[in-house]
């Protein structure tokens, strides 16, 4: 692997404008920021509908730097394709192919295109940002909303149901890389990237987005949040090469002990106002599946 | 004069910055960095630049000292949070309409 | 060269002709052979494009969509849920002024499932801002084809080839197919107006406000309003060049008719049936048979239904007694649409002729000749009172 | 506008389709320029019964509808005959071909001029694999109805078979030409 960029050596060129219309504090701004810099100039982007969409900028002024075509909801794997199809067409391949979605636009509503275009072995790379809702419409429970968060569609008793595991799903479709990041740690998140870039066929990356107004926390702790969610084992950092299973950064440190010790989940969860119903039974639940995860993680 | 004279047919966005406007106006704190405390500033070399990375806006330079664009800064905060020498503070935006500042 | 082939062959044939670069299609019957066949002429190597084997008729129209926007000449083609699984992406098309072509083997739509032709499934996306021209035998089919890249590519706005599943996709016809080099002079090689490419970035399709707003040049740019008007203006523009397009085609390839109306025994016609597709010819067959009988009565075919071509319309049935709209689709609660355009286009002409409609043919039901005929000559019948409600024909309730 | 309307009988995946288009190429070859040729419309089922309608005229055919009173009916597998209604419509007088051991004679309940040819076993002697009739009884239907001329017959057989055996195809078509068997 090559060496680990580090903040000092990481681009400075910037592919985004200031003054987007994301939220104050978005995680999704800071990984957009940084992954741009790992894509880099030759690269065209296809984006749903999602908080990117507003963030990217209203017509006719972008704010990024990159070409891009937004397209329908349902359709960013197709459209990536299509992409892919014009550029082999023209006899092009000097160009990275991206489509950067939210999570309901690749776990809900998008899987059926993503999931062709993974069958088909598109080469490309596939950006899932998981802010675990549908955030743009104002915080509607998505697939991948987890167990109990309040949104405005589950806004009494909070989702019923477990959070779906796309990364999951994308492995079992046997494509070349899959890997998760997160917004806390942008270096990680740039290095796999690159790594991705390299890497011919489907590549999917899955980004844990906090995000404030949907989670239910202060604009200042988008990264502390991030990283919450890492050292608690709730969400953890891992590739998956050619079916290989591996944890990577500050998961591997935890697995191997490097590091410090798995927090309490219940720092997590009193951190949101979105989980302000679950009660400790099922806190205590939580924390046994993922002690009992990464008893696993552990003995490798 | 009408928009046909845009020459364009279709929704075609071009490069620019401040789609959203001057989201300096969206702070109700702003970041203050205490050069005596920044870790670049105070070694004069090229180090930490913690806020430069996690900065979602992209409003901080990797220059030494680093330098805030509060023409964009949204003030979220978490340049200050983040920094892991304690080098920025949040300072209410209205002290500083009080203050007569800028 | 004349062959006999299936109506989904002369469109491939067409397509490859017109030398289609991306190719993205998902089967359903009757439009599979179309896209089978351009399958299979790409993996011969004798079709120098992408084929690309999509998993829903979504994503067939998403690639094309894809494609076309980074600089490649693309083609789909579906029937019936396949087409109406594909109508966000129909609007999108349009909406992003890309000149795609697409192939619909019309079909009759479900519930209850049904294979078999009418023209409800194309007919249902007349208002998504596709140029729709509609074929009546094989060398129509072929030549539409070729015909549809260089209109849609002139005036960044798709064009959809319509043909009646199985009587036209499944029957085979003698037809002639063109010379390559023939086509070459008439399509040249796509120009996009701006190909997706990271040199001159631009961020496509996005959010567009209902007011207008500056660009970063200080120029006024659009609204979604001006937006559209631009698509509708565009449209509109269309039926000229449509012309324009059919005195080009005649030019190399020495054949051609009214790309609008196509008339027959229409000059002296005191009626004339309209219709739409292979039905317009079949009435043809009725129309010698009811001259014979004294009846002065011509058969007009829709090519072109949208942009309406009101002017040719009014022009074809300035002189009648009447006007019967012969039609296999409907406007649930009302009438067949081709009869509201028509009466919605004569509307200003000074004698306005009565106008008659027949709905027929639905989900495959035969229409046989002396139906027709039967109709036909009672509306021809002068003391027919009119009516507002359609007749159905051939219908066993 | 005079039509000549053949229906041909087959079951899915026999190639009934393939041998009426033939006879539709050449047709149209030997002065025909009017030629629609419908398969069933719908879902083909191999070994289900299927039938293809041909039209042949000396004018632009414009009528697609099915064939209700054929002049020619051409079966390719004599067990259709107790599934299929074949001779439905069958013009008083037209002709009928059939695949069969049996000579004419044997159909002299059928109000129409009968042809037989064993197309199954000259099919085999042609060499090709056994059930392959298509080719065969276009030989029949040809010397039968003497529509078209069975050298430029041959000709299309050899483009339609293009890599699939086209000369023993050829020489099928050529046997039951020589074959077959007309009653009176």
């Amino acid at each position: 692997m090559n060496a680990k960029t580090t903040i000092l050596n990481l681009p400075e060129e910037e592919f985004v404008h200031p003054g987007s219309r994301a939220c104050s504090g978005c995680g999704l701004s800071i990984a957009y920021r940084i992954g741009l810099k790992a894509f880099g100039k030759k690269t065209l982007l296809v984006v749903p509908p999602s908080c990117l969409t507003v963030l990217q900028g209203l017509y006719p002024v972008a704010a990024t730097k990159l070409s891009c075509i937004n397209v329908t909801f349902a359709s960013a794997g197709a459209a990536a394709t299509g992409v892919l199809g014009a550029l082999r067409a023209q006899k092009r391949d000097d160009i990275t192919v991206a489509a950067w979605a939210g999570d309901g636009g690749t776990g809900d509503i998008g899987i059926q295109a993503l999931s062709g275009a993974a069958e088909r072995g598109e080469n490309f790379v596939y950006v899932c940002y998981d802010n675990e809702g549908y955030m743009n419409t104002g915080v509607q429970r998505s697939g991948t909303t987890p167990f109990g968060a309040i949104t405005t569609n589950t806004p009494i008793k909070g989702k019923q149901q477990e959070k779906k595991d796309v990364p999951a799903i994308m492995a079992a479709h046997g494509i070349g890389y899959v890997t998760t990041c997160s917004a806390s740690y942008p270096l990680d998140l740039f290095d796999k990237i690159k790594k991705a870039k390299e890497i011919s066929g489907t590549k999917y990356i899955h980004i844990h987005i906090p995000c404030p107004p949907g989670w239910g926390f202060d604009t200042k702790d988008t990264v502390k949040m991030g990283r919450l969610a890492v050292e608690t084992g709730l969400f953890d950092l891992y590739e998956i090469i050619d079916g290989k299973f591996s944890l990577t950064g500050p998961s591997l440190k935890i697995s191997e002990g490097k590091k410090q010790k798995l927090r309490p989940v219940k720092e997590y969860y009193n951190a949101q106002t979105r989980f302000s119903i679950l009660d400790d039974s099922r806190i205590d639940y939580v924390q046994e599946q993922i002690n009992r995860k990464w008893k696993e993680y552990f003995k490798k | 004069m009408g928009t046909r004279e845009c020459g364009r047919f279709t929704s075609h966005s071009e490069s620019g910055p401040g789609d959203g406007g001057r989201t300096g106006s969206w702070r109700v704190v702003r970041p203050v960095i205490n050069l005596d405390l920044c870790i670049p500033a105070k070694k004069k070399t090229k180090a930490c630049f913690v806020c430069w990375l996690y900065c979602p806006d992209g409003v901080i330079t990797r220059e030494i000292p680093p330098a805030i664009d509060y023409e964009y800064c949204k003030g979220c905060g978490i340049c200050a949070e983040e920094c892991p020498a304690g080098a920025i503070k949040m300072v209410d935006e209205t002290s500083d309409i009080k203050e007569g500042g800028k | 060269m004349h062959i006999i082939e299936t109506g989904n062959v002369a469109a491939a044939l067409g397509v490859q002709l017109a030398k289609a670069q991306v190719v993205a299609a998902y089967p359903i019957t009757p439009q599979t052979p179309l896209t089978e066949k351009l399958s299979e002429l790409i993996e011969l190597g004798e079709m120098d494009a992408e084929y690309i084997p999509v998993e829903s008729e979504h994503s067939a129209l998403s690639v094309c969509i894809a494609a076309s926007t980074t600089g490649a000449r693309a083609f789909t083609a579906t029937s019936a849920n396949g087409l109406l699984y594909m109508h966000e992406q129909i609007h999108w098309a349009a909406g992003a002024r890309l000149p795609i072509v697409m192939c619909v083997a019309n079909r009759g739509v479900g519930a209850p499932w049904t294979i078999w032709n009418d023209h409800q499934d194309s007919i249902s996306q007349r208002d998504t801002g596709w140029l729709q021209i509609y074929a009546s035998d094989h060398q129509q089919i072929i030549d539409s084809v070729i015909k549809a890249f260089y209109l849609a590519e002139k005036i960044n706005i798709p064009v959809m080839v319509c043909y009646d599943g199985y009587l036209l996709s499944h029957t085979y016809m003698p037809f002639e197919v063109p010379e390559q080099k023939k086509v070459d002079s008439f399509i040249p090689p796509l120009k996009s107006y701006y190909a997706l490419n990271p040199d001159e970035p631009a961020n496509l399709n996005t959010v567009t406000l209902p007011d207008v707003r500056p660009d970063i040049h200080g120029k006024t740019a659009h609204g979604y309003m001006e937006l559209r008007y631009l698509l509708h203006e565009g449209m509109i523009h269309a039926i000229d060049e449509l012309g324009k397009v059919e005195e080009r085609f005649k030019e190399i390839f020495g054949r051609g008719d009214n790309p609008y109306i196509e008339c027959y025994r229409c000059e002296d016609a005191s009626f004339i049936a309209v219709s739409m597709g292979s039905l317009s010819y079949q009435l043809r067959d009725v129309v010698d048979q009811l001259r014979e009988e004294g009846i002065k009565v011509g058969s007009a075919g829709m090519r072109l239904y949208r942009p309406f071509p009101d002017k040719a319309v009014v022009e074809a049935l300035a002189n009648v007694k009447g006007v019967i709209v012969f039609e296999k689709a409907i406007s649930y609660g009302f009438c067949g649409p081709l009869y509201s355009d028509i009466k919605s286009a004569i509307y200003d002409n000074k004698n306005r002729p009565f106008v008659h409609n027949y709905i027929l043919g639905l989900g495959g039901r035969e229409i046989k000749t002396g139906d027709l005929s039967g109709a036909l000559k009672n509306s021809c019948t002068e003391n027919m009172s009119r009516t507002q409600e359609p007749g159905w024909i051939g219908l066993k309730i | 506008m005079e039509i000549i309307e053949i229906r041909w009988h087959g079951r899915g995946g026999q190639g009934a389709i393939t041998a009426a288009k033939i006879v539709a190429s050449a047709a149209f070859e030997s002065g025909y320029p009017g030629v629609v040729m419908a398969p069933t419309f719908g879902t083909e089922r191999r070994g289900a019964p299927i039938f293809t309608s041909l039209k042949l005229s000396k004018e632009k055919i414009r009528d697609l509808s099915p064939i209700v009173t054929p002049d020619m009916v051409v079966v390719l597998d004599q067990m259709l005959l107790a599934e299929a209604d074949v001779t439905n419509g069958l013009k008083s007088g037209g002709l009928f071909v059939l695949n069969t051991t049996d000579s004419p004679d044997a159909y002299k309940n059928i109000d129409a001029r009968v042809a037989t040819a064993d197309i199954t076993s000259i099919a085999v002697e042609a060499g090709l694999p056994k059930g392959v009739i298509n080719s065969g009884i276009i030989g029949a239907f040809v010397k039968a109805s003497g529509l078209v001329d069975i050298d430029l017959v041959a000709e299309f057989i050899k483009k339609e078979f293009a890599g699939k055996k086209p000369e023993n195809n050829v020489k099928a078509a050529m046997l039951a030409y020589d074959r077959t068997l007309i009653g009176g």
